[in-house]
């Protein structure tokens, strides 16, 4: 038996606390891109995000719903860039609806894509291209209201031996990406499963990258599976433990979506009062995602919660 | 079983699924695209498969999802795609024939409004916007629009917006287009066809009951009517039964 | 509890042979995409290539190794699209090198690439896109000997405000493409881990896809770690289970390398009689990889056996 | 320990070891630079993190890897990934800091040949091509080349073929170039250097008993010699003694 070649003496500890980890990366007026399609939304981080008071954020998140609402009435976000505003299959986002249809209290910025529009902007980014092609927008009227969306010639005759036109997107590098995993290991090896969304190539994109889990594991943990890490290491700046804290969006074998809160948030957005009562309640008034889930009680989390349907384990070898 | 208590949305459902038949991968939404889909594996296209926009690829749900990326559709799946993937390989690969498509407005060339009434930059209504219907336009063979109201206000003669271009608008962009665009849109008065490029929607069938002049009436812009126009066949008892009893038992869809 | 909502009533069953799948979906002329980075090269499809004959193929593969040797020297081969021609770190390709410096017996065409090139060939090839940019071949050499790499000026300012220019690379739409992998269910949704390499995109790209596997498993097996499904049924035609297929490249997990043999080839390749008899006694002499296998001995399974390192199961949770 | 006994590699590797004080990720290939990587880790750079060509990143192998690819690299690594991340995310994306490269000539700006010999249509010796180190050229903040031999045909005055070309040339080409290129060449008769665009190599420093004169001759353009000359450390003790007894036991590599 050889002695192990390459073992790292060390390797570098990235866990920190929430407020710490957006104290440190999250500054007024930075681009902050929070992604997870569905599962697996950063709420927790949106939450302190609102609790540190910032002001004039860029937010780019795909699927702008609840969190996105919450940033926007806790008066954190100058400028949204997304693809789909919408609460679910629940309703509308009432905050978000006023401000860009009323202007009140104070007018959004929206800068409107369709979801692969998104998707190749951070794949540009990810791969620092200056722009990235797609066969989207042909016809659309959204380029005629976000003149980033730009076509060009391709340099190669199209199917019917004529010059083919196609339409591209900017890169998007945001100053920090935000994203929400079952596990990452202190260096920073995050694994997801089930839905996996946007987020290698949001974190990839990005200038730094903070990574919330529901639990830090072992190393071995992590490297039992190497193919399970869909953002390595090298990509992550901060590891956070946050149990819970994509609710009310689910977690694939940790918790389920919670449903209600869906419906419910189309209620409380509605009223601006409600909703700010609402954020000084849940969000501004507890300390942090400990506190809120103290305040959203054992019930709740009991009715979120999943049975078992364990992975059939797979070998990776090992040399003999 | 009283085909006269047949609801709307198991008019809609049946009719749909009918239209499934040889197609192999379908993108649809949840709602009245799943329950349609649903029903034609039990009886047309008995391997069609249904992508999802999560991701999700040969879902065996336990129970009837919420959402497109519910957590039930995930758990016993054969494949959950990263994003990239399945916008960039299924969809823009060119793997879908139909997808399913609904809109705030449809004009008479299959054009889609998601994003706003009014003007888009004050507008009297924000809508949520694309979110993949633009690829899903762009892309599919041919795509189906499910409307359950019928009127001149959601077929306008004009749009407010054009968010998802059918192929006629990309032709004018200077952009040849892939697919056909809309070729059905089905609601709850009848069914509008047209095959694809330069064609206009024309009524090809109405339901039991239904006249030409009420159909022309709710729609915005002056409808053409086929030379042979149909009745639509209502549900069977055989899909009704299915409906019912397999596809949506706790009738969370079949409202 | 509800019934099963979407369960289908069948799946289509795309096993077949080796031989069957060759024959329906290798003809002579086609491009065919053989792809597998030293990890699951899929040697046994192109050894069943070489013992029917196929001709005049236009072969894609980025690391030309071993049974890309061989496929020329079988005489299948009129073109090769690659980005690295050599066997691995063990030596010479000695019938590709003769092709290419004597032109002897018949001259190869070949269309030089980086890696990334080929990479981004099947990216627009899986992306049904017109060309793919990329941040190489700026001042190489490559670009005047392959006219299929070509520049554009992007629509956005580059960093200093000028026009950018950048590299692209065409589509790669291969006719067909054949991987190796782990395994698969019989409707070919195809489980690999491990390196992964280029075999979603090349698979994505092609008409036609021949996945070619250690174990048929269990729909139920695939279906308990979807996120583990590479190449979706849905891009498949047909299934070929084929164990020790890959050999003399390895199967993570289930049989290692044979270093031996790859520093054979280059004694073996650099003689063209010692070439042709081996391919008489080992390919064109063995009615399939069964009788290859046999022939190979129960020395050299065992020499290449690996021992047992377990990936962790993970949760995917159950509604309850 | 007799240092007299150094071998050319453990020299190269030691040497090649001190470049990387201050590095997080270096890009490298089996044999020279992994012995040269594994040993910084060991000494002036703990942190430091290799990503191989194959899609492996924090690799910890129980055996010396033979390839790049050696399942004993993924057994237990951090993560895997596929080749489009690698190359588009981790090489593209600008995540390396030092990337090792190896060719068949160089020449003064440090441009790489590892196509052909003689005429690309018509090769004296066909070799094999760019592999990666293209996209590692191109995309590293730097690159090191360690060559064993340091003759005038592997660093001629002109290339047969340019593979991979450093920021001069990207530059011609109208490109604005990401990294330096080539800042360091480790051969077995010293090492030269550049700072980036616009810069020749220049000889930094001879090993010990080496002559500027010798350098010159066997280098197939007119040298230039930094002003300031230095000797070349010759390995420590202690690093030969992690390179024997920890990185390379064996000596498959300290050949």
């Amino acid at each position: 038996m050889h002695k192990p070649v390459a073992e790292p003496v060390r390797r570098p500890d990235k866990t920190t606390t929430m407020r710490e980890a957006i104290a440190a990366h999250v500054t007024d007026g930075a681009t902050v891109a929070l992604e997870g399609f569905t599962h697996l939304i950063p709420t927790a981080a949106g939450h302190e995000i609102i609790r540190q008071g910032r002001r004039d954020l860029t937010v780019a998140r795909m699927t702008a719903d609840i969190v996105t609402d919450q940033l926007i009435a806790g008066g954190c976000v100058r400028k949204l860039v997304s693809s789909f505003v919408g609460n679910s299959t629940a309703g509308s986002l009432g905050e978000l609806r006023r401000r860009i249809e009323t202007g009140q209290p104070e007018p959004l910025e929206y800068e409107e894509y369709s979801h692969y529009g998104m998707i190749c902007r951070y794949l540009a980014g990810a791969q620092r291209l200056p722009f990235y092609p797609l066969r989207s927008y042909a016809g659309s009227d959204v380029p005629s209201v976000n003149p980033g969306i730009r076509k060009l010639t391709s340099p190669y005759p199209g199917p019917d031996g004529e010059p083919e036109q196609i339409y591209v997107v900017p890169p998007l590098n945001p100053d920090v990406t935000i994203i929400h995993a079952q596990r990452a290991d202190r260096a920073g090896n995050t694994q997801i499963w089930g839905l996996t969304g946007i987020q290698a190539e949001a974190a990839y994109a990005a200038r730094k990258v903070i990574v919330v889990v529901e639990e830090v594991v072992a190393d071995e943990v992590v490297r039992s599976d190497p193919n399970r890490t869909v953002v390595p290491a090298h990509a992550v700046d901060a590891v956070v433990e946050c149990p819970h804290g994509a609710h009310p969006a689910f977690a694939q074998g940790y918790y389920d979506r919670d449903g209600e809160f869906y419906r419910g948030w189309s209620h409380i957005s509605k009223d601006p009062e409600r909703l700010q009562r609402w954020l000084d309640e849940w969000v501004r008034g507890t300390a942090d995602h400990a506190e809120y889930l103290a305040k959203l009680g054992a019930g709740t989390r009991q009715r979120l919660s999943v049975g078992e349907a364990w992975s059939e384990p797979v070998n990776y070898g090992r040399r003999l | 079983m009283n085909t006269g208590a047949v609801t709307s949305s198991e008019l809609l459902a049946a009719v749909a699924s009918r239209e499934l038949a040889g197609k192999n991968t379908v993108f649809a939404g949840i709602g009245l695209p799943t329950l349609a889909v649903s029903l034609a594996q039990l009886t047309v296209a008995p391997d069609v498969e249904i992508v999802y926009e999560s991701g999700v690829c040969g879902a065996h749900p336990s129970h009837l999802p919420e959402t497109i990326a519910d957590s039930v559709l995930i758990t016993g799946s054969e494949a959950v795609l990263s994003m990239p993937a399945l916008f960039g390989y299924v969809l823009q690969g060119g793997r879908i024939d139909v997808g399913f498509l609904g809109a705030a407005q449809i004009d008479r060339w299959g054009n889609l409004n998601s994003s706003v009434i009014g003007e888009w930059d004050a507008p009297k209504v924000r809508l949520p916007g694309s979110g993949g219907a633009m690829e899903v336009m762009a892309n599919s063979r041919e795509v189906f629009v499910v409307m359950r109201r019928h009127d001149p206000r959601s077929l306008p003669a004009e749009l407010d917006f054009c968010t998802s271009p059918g192929p006629d608008r990309a032709l004018r962009d200077g952009i040849r287009p892939r697919g056909a665009g809309v070729t059905r849109v089905i609601t709850d008065l009848g069914i509008l066809a047209r095959d694809g490029v330069g064609e206009e929607l024309r009524l090809v069938a109405t339901h039991p009951g239904v006249t030409v002049e009420q159909v022309r009436a709710a729609t915005g812009w002056d409808l053409a009517v086929a030379d042979e126009l149909a009745t639509v066949e209502p549900p069977t008892e055989a899909e009704l039964g299915l409906l019912r009893a397999q596809v949506d038992p706790d009738r969370v869809y079949l409202r």
